[in-house]
């Protein structure tokens, strides 16, 4: 198993997650339809869409150079709430990895980190809000404890965390986002960006399990 | 749900390029990223004004881009706040260098976004002042929460940071009327069916034929309570009820501002018939509606409902109210 | 089906008392029998103006109460043409001497009612002169039918001799004018969904959802034809091809405007939609559409559909179009 | 079997149109769905109803000034269509009737005929248009006939005539009012005013036969 993420590695990873977004664009914007307002599977898809073209037309030649160009074209073709916050998490994921031409399990987990945080500055949000940043959290955390045993074991854990983070959190009541307009109301349901987030560390984990 | 629609996809842009080519003497539409800007932007020596925001809400934004209102108008897709990209490339082509204000209605994607393009612009020596509009009391304003959604009084800000904007108001001039506003004025919708959202061909919600969404907002979210039906006459009441609760009683009096829109498919029967009764409900708590506007200015795609404001006026607000406005969708004195 | 009223029988008469409430500077609402006038009518030494006819299409007939435009307007009940009463008050109260000119949208009842009035009036002395409006290319004009309805020329035949009286012509000149505009002028419309009347609380006429009814009138008759859904754009192409076909080709040449009216629940970005293709479409037909107006002026309750109108300018028409006008639903110039 | 119809005798058969309207309001106005706009019935019964209270706030003492009174309320209350002819009709119906206390067969004939005339005028229609013209004229030509045996025999005659119009018209094409926009949809159904002008004369040969 691969120990390294290389430029051509991340992009083979979003591209998955571009299909893993086409695939569910109906789900998550049915779960957006029962708490928000219908649009984030629209959304995310016409992003991933924009930026798997950007990365197919001038392939980057390191993973900082990948999130870079996703995060920007996510920034310039999304808007909303989902815009900003995945544009900003990769844009702060180029800046952590830097120019190296690989990440290893340490610096998969700070990029984790530092967009982790992108979200939370950006979203002004914190922990138990029930947003993506929940999903984010649980995830860098399980990355970050699992940094020893080598980088599949640390995009399993991420995974693994997010997928428990996303469960764990439907019965909370929202506190950041349009789900908070409802109050009460938002208890029961899973929120669209914590479902779109553990799809992206999902798609990290099944490269690692190729 | 059939709709007057060639594709779900387009709906945005042959709209923007119907708008463009019906007031080619007052509006510009730039393509990549896309904005609307008044033909005669930048303005020599004058504030710039823009806002923006998911599209679906029409007239509001693009329909208040001219003289005496807005400088530019930033559409997102269909309830999708527009992109950092746009408001930046907007705010670049009308700013005549004395700065801009952005009015942001209270969405977290609303905020990050003009929040990102601000950003942007700071680090280009571009000067931006935000003001965020948070009006709806059916919301609970509380750390717990993402605050105030804007609605009505977005429309009532444009106007008079437009108007200020015109006479020469500066920069921090501009902004402060605009909070000024905001401070002073409260909204509460209601709607008795959602929307139909064109992605999906669907209502964004579905209600029974004896209830309705009181407190809804104008993204197709169902409201914070859901009501049985009632005549519109008691739903007026106690929107009013709970607009003028809201109010520091101490700035509640005198002469107000009432604006009534109806969010999509409100008849002008309908606006009218709800006019009346606020205005009625006004008058006995023993407020005085010396300014209004009432009709469909602020929509939620088809939605059948309304959302009322209050405004409490002073001698500036009504002068700025009262100035010269030339725009698509409101005009008068020009 | 719910809607924003409180009893079906109140309708029109809360939403006057909401117009009046909100526009006290511009109109003034008489009861038994009812009309809406001008506050400052009648105005010495001009022809006054005054249309009419049932509810359910506004802002048409008394949002154009104003300088500029109409002197008085009666509304009937829902889809009901006022009683001969109504227009013999109305005219009474606005004829300033100069003679009043009647506008009059071609359907039997309100032909008839208008004419009862006219007859009052003139045993009494009071000039009128009738304009006809009949601009529907839906409906076969022939002596085997009642002729032609009246649909959206009505707005622009308003405008325009609104615009004369406020000049000054007389009688005799502002009748011509009307008629001018209903010569060049021609209509149809198309709808998804028939209004709900208030009295029944149901669609006038249901269609499945891969039908429309192509050539609808605005009282909730069905159109003359039922068609397969399309996307917008045919139906555009298919009324415009209906509306240039019944002119003569000698008149339709040069510079045209394109009134495009919302039926009631079309959204503002489908009216935008719909007036691209239009633009269009003339456009490829080399006609240049010098003005045009684009919103939801004329209704029918709250049908989805649109109504095109293009009218075929002439230099004097462009003139009385852009002069001001202020009234409650249109207002340029003042 | 009265041989005369008194003030107090046409307000009475007013009173009974009034009830017959009320309670066929739906029926005309789902007639004039079909085929109109959906308002004959409501049309016609808040003017019958402003027409009865007229009549009982103060009677008239000649049929004349009852058919007077009925059709002012009418050009009062109702306008479209219906409110133009039938209020027409019964002016006219008021001038033929003139003075006199009473009215025979004659005049009674005499009175219809006008009040025909005025619809014609009024509507500008002609025979086999598919409008309440229809009815009328059938009804007028038929109490003619009938003068000769009295009045019980021209309103029954009347009545029957008015039905048998009403009936046979269903097939037409509607060629004035607004049913005539349908071309050659308006063929198959009822025309509402000959539905309520059917009514009335139903309600004159009612009060002869008690
Ligand atoms: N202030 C916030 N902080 C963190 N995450 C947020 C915030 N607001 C929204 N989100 C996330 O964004 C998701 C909604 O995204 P999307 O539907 O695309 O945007 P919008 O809400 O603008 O329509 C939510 O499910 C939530 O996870
Ligand atoms: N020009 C006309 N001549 C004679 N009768 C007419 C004419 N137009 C309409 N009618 C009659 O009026 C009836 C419709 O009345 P009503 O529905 O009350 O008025 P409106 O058509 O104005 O809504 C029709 O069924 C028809 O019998
Ligand atoms: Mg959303
Ligand atoms: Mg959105
Ligand atoms: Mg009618
Ligand atoms: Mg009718």
């Amino acid at each position: 198993m691969a120990e390294r993420l290389s430029a051509t590695d991340v992009a083979a990873v979003f591209h998955g997650f571009a299909q893993a977004v086409e695939r569910d664009r109906d789900l998550l914007t049915e779960l957006d339809t029962a708490v928000g307002d219908g649009d984030h599977g629209t959304n995310l898809d016409r992003g991933m869409r924009a930026a798997t073209e950007a990365l197919d037309a001038a392939p980057p030649d390191t993973p900082g150079a990948v999130f870079n160009l996703v995060g920007r074209r996510l920034v310039s073709t999304v808007g909303g709430a989902s815009g900003a916050l995945y544009g900003t998490a990769f844009l702060r994921a180029a800046k952590a990895a830097g120019a190296a031409s690989t990440l290893d399990a340490a610096g998969f987990a700070a990029v984790v980190r530092d967009a982790t945080t992108g979200i939370a500055e950006r979203g002004k949000c914190a922990a138990g809000d029930k947003t993506m940043y929940d999903v984010w959290t649980a995830a860098s955390a399980a990355a970050d404890a699992a940094v020893a045993d080598g980088l599949p074991a640390v995009l399993s854990a991420a995974s693994t965390a997010a997928g428990g983070a996303e469960q764990e959190m439907v019965p909370w009541q929202a506190r950041r986002g349009r789900a908070s307009y409802l109050g009460e109301r938002s208890q029961g349901h899973r929120d669209p960006g914590a479902v779109s987030s553990r799809l992206l560390f999902d798609c990290f984990a099944a490269w690692a399990a190729t | 749900m059939k709709r007057l629609y060639n594709s779900p996809g387009t709906v945005v842009s042959e709209a923007l390029e119907g708008i463009a080519l019906t007031h080619p003497e007052l509006l510009r539409l730039a393509h990549d990223p896309t904005y609307v800007a008044r033909v005669d932007a930048p303005v020599a020596g004058r504030v710039a004004l823009v806002s923006g925001g998911g599209s679906g809400h029409e007239p509001m934004h693009v329909g208040f881009v001219g003289p005496g209102m807005l400088s530019a108008a930033c559409p997102g897709e269909v309830f999708t706040s527009p992109t950092a990209d746009q408001v930046e490339a907007a705010v670049r082509a009308v700013d005549a260098g004395a700065g801009t204000v952005l009015v942001v209605k209270n969405y977290s994607g609303d905020v990050m976004n003009f929040e990102m393009a601000a950003e942007l612009l700071a680090a280009d020596g571009v000067d931006t002042e935000t003001v965020l509009v948070a009006d709806d009391v059916a919301v609970e304003d509380s750390t717990y929460t993402s605050g105030r959604r804007g609605v009505g009084a977005t429309v009532l800000v444009e106007k008079v940071c437009g108007a200020a904007a015109a006479r020469g108001d500066s920069l921090a001039q501009v902004a402060e009327l605009g909070r000024r506003v905001c401070a002073r004025s409260r909204s509460l919708g209601f709607a008795l069916t959602a929307g139909t959202v064109p992605a999906t061909g669907r209502r964004s919600f579905e209600l029974p034929d004896d209830e309705i969404e009181f407190g809804v907002g104008i993204h197709g979210e169902p409201g914070r309570e859901r009501r049985p039906m009632e005549p519109v006459d008691a739903l007026v009441d106690r929107a009013m009820a709970a607009i003028c609760a809201d109010f520091d009683p101490a700035v509640l009096t005198g002469e107000v501002l009432l604006f009534v829109t109806g969010l999509g498919s409100a008849t002008p029967l309908e606006c009218s018939i709800v006019a009346r009764r606020a205005v009625q409900e006004l008058d006995r708590r023993g407020l005085r509606v010396a300014r209004n506007l009432v009709g469909s200015y602020m929509t939620s795609l088809d939605m059948l409902g309304v959302s009322l404001t209050v405004l409490v006026l002073d001698e500036q607000l009504v002068e700025l109210w009262d100035a010269p406005v030339h725009t698509a969708a409101l005009r008068w004195g020009a």
